[in-house]
């Protein structure tokens, strides 16, 4: 499948894009991100640590263990600081 | 019952007449306001970066949360982006009840919901150099409390 | 800092922006804004007496109470007296502080002291007759957490 | 000693009058309250219930209890309402 990826704050700094669109077999969001971390090690730093990492499936707060089947955007990013 | 994600300011004052135009059942109401703090000096630059896809999306989530939880007769965030100076409005949010403590408990439970489920960051300049403000613990303790509600 | 008891409207929007003018050490303003209710259509009159000589010490030794507890930047106690209209606004406070926390604990702990504390009486006029609004019993109990702080 | 009395909503509607100078010896607001209710029935009525009047001496809220040496003003009201 064909997912958009979206990148934000340190985790888009990290990786040097806002997002891009990447062709997975991947069944949840961590195979995803193992996936990812494979490719280059910009991608390793910036998903070194999941824990101060979240990530959102279609615009809502998910988690490692969900499934992306059907899922069409994937986004990460650091905890939020708005308010 | 209305969320704005926008780059320029909001008048504050405005906003909170408007809630409560032509109403006479409205008895209490509360509002928050988040200002550009710049840190003894320090702060040089702030920006607020967000996703704008889901953003909306998100504020009205919390936004129909709290009218489940409170009776609600008005209630509106505003939370802006973009580059912002020391001393600027970040955003609002105001709850309007008929008694004051429902007011008051929705008003904070929006901003609780907002600080850390809202997809915004803030990014600092300050004398030090620019960094990412980091999420507080005390943000999540924060939320933690209206679970046991 | 600063309590005002007087007769006329306040412009909620001029009290907020000038409690921050100047200023960039603010990082949360709350505010609260006490409304006359219509009751569903069943208030035709609603009058505020007080105890002038008494009023502005008790609002003032509230606020102060407040700064003792809170690292506030800034207070407001605004409260009207005399004939109100259903729609009107009664009364204001504003709290500002570096965080959220101290903002809304020092608004809430105004209003809570200034409900029991400062010298004020309603007297509705509803379809049934004139009469006095009795003190909530939910008012002293509101106070009373205070006291465990 | 002289005393200005003062008496708001409710009590000051039971008893007729916004406020009266009274001479007295009462030694406590209790004894001042006891002297008033003997007077006539309007003050009697107002103060049956003790336990829904407050009480302000010199302008600070005060209890049945304190002492009148060398106060000037001492109010009478109901719970407050105000906010």
């Amino acid at each position: 499948m064909t997912l958009d990826l979206l990148y934000f704050a340190w985790v888009r700094e990290r990786i040097g894009l806002p997002g891009e669109a990447v062709e997975t077999a991947a069944a949840t969001v961590a195979d995803l991100v193992d996936e990812l971390r494979a490719r280059e090690p910009r991608y390793a730093l910036a998903f070194a640590d999941m824990a101060a990492v979240r990530v959102a499936v279609d615009q809502e707060l998910r988690d490692l263990r969900t499934p992306l089947q059907g899922a069409r955007e994937v986004a990460f990013f650091p905890p939020m600081t708005g308010g | 019952m209305a969320v704005r994600v926008q780059a320029a300011d909001f008048d504050l004052g405005t906003e909170l007449t408007l809630l409560r135009s032509g109403r006479t059942d409205i008895g209490a109401l509360v509002s928050f306001t988040g200002l550009v703090r710049d840190q003894d000096g320090r702060l040089t630059g702030f920006e607020l970066e967000h996703y704008p896809a889901m953003t909306e999306k998100a504020l009205v989530a919390i936004e129909a949360e709290a009218q489940t939880r409170w009776p609600l007769q008005a209630s509106l965030i505003i939370h802006r982006f973009g580059p912002l100076a020391a001393g600027e409005q970040i955003m609002m949010v105001a709850a309007a009840s008929s008694h004051r403590a429902a007011a008051f408990a929705a008003a904070e439970f929006l901003m609780d919901y907002l600080k850390s489920r809202a997809p915004f960051w803030k990014k600092e300049t300050t004398t030090a150099g620019a960094a990412w403000v980091d999420a507080r613990e005390t943000d999540e303790i924060a939320l933690a409390r209206w679970s046991s509600c």
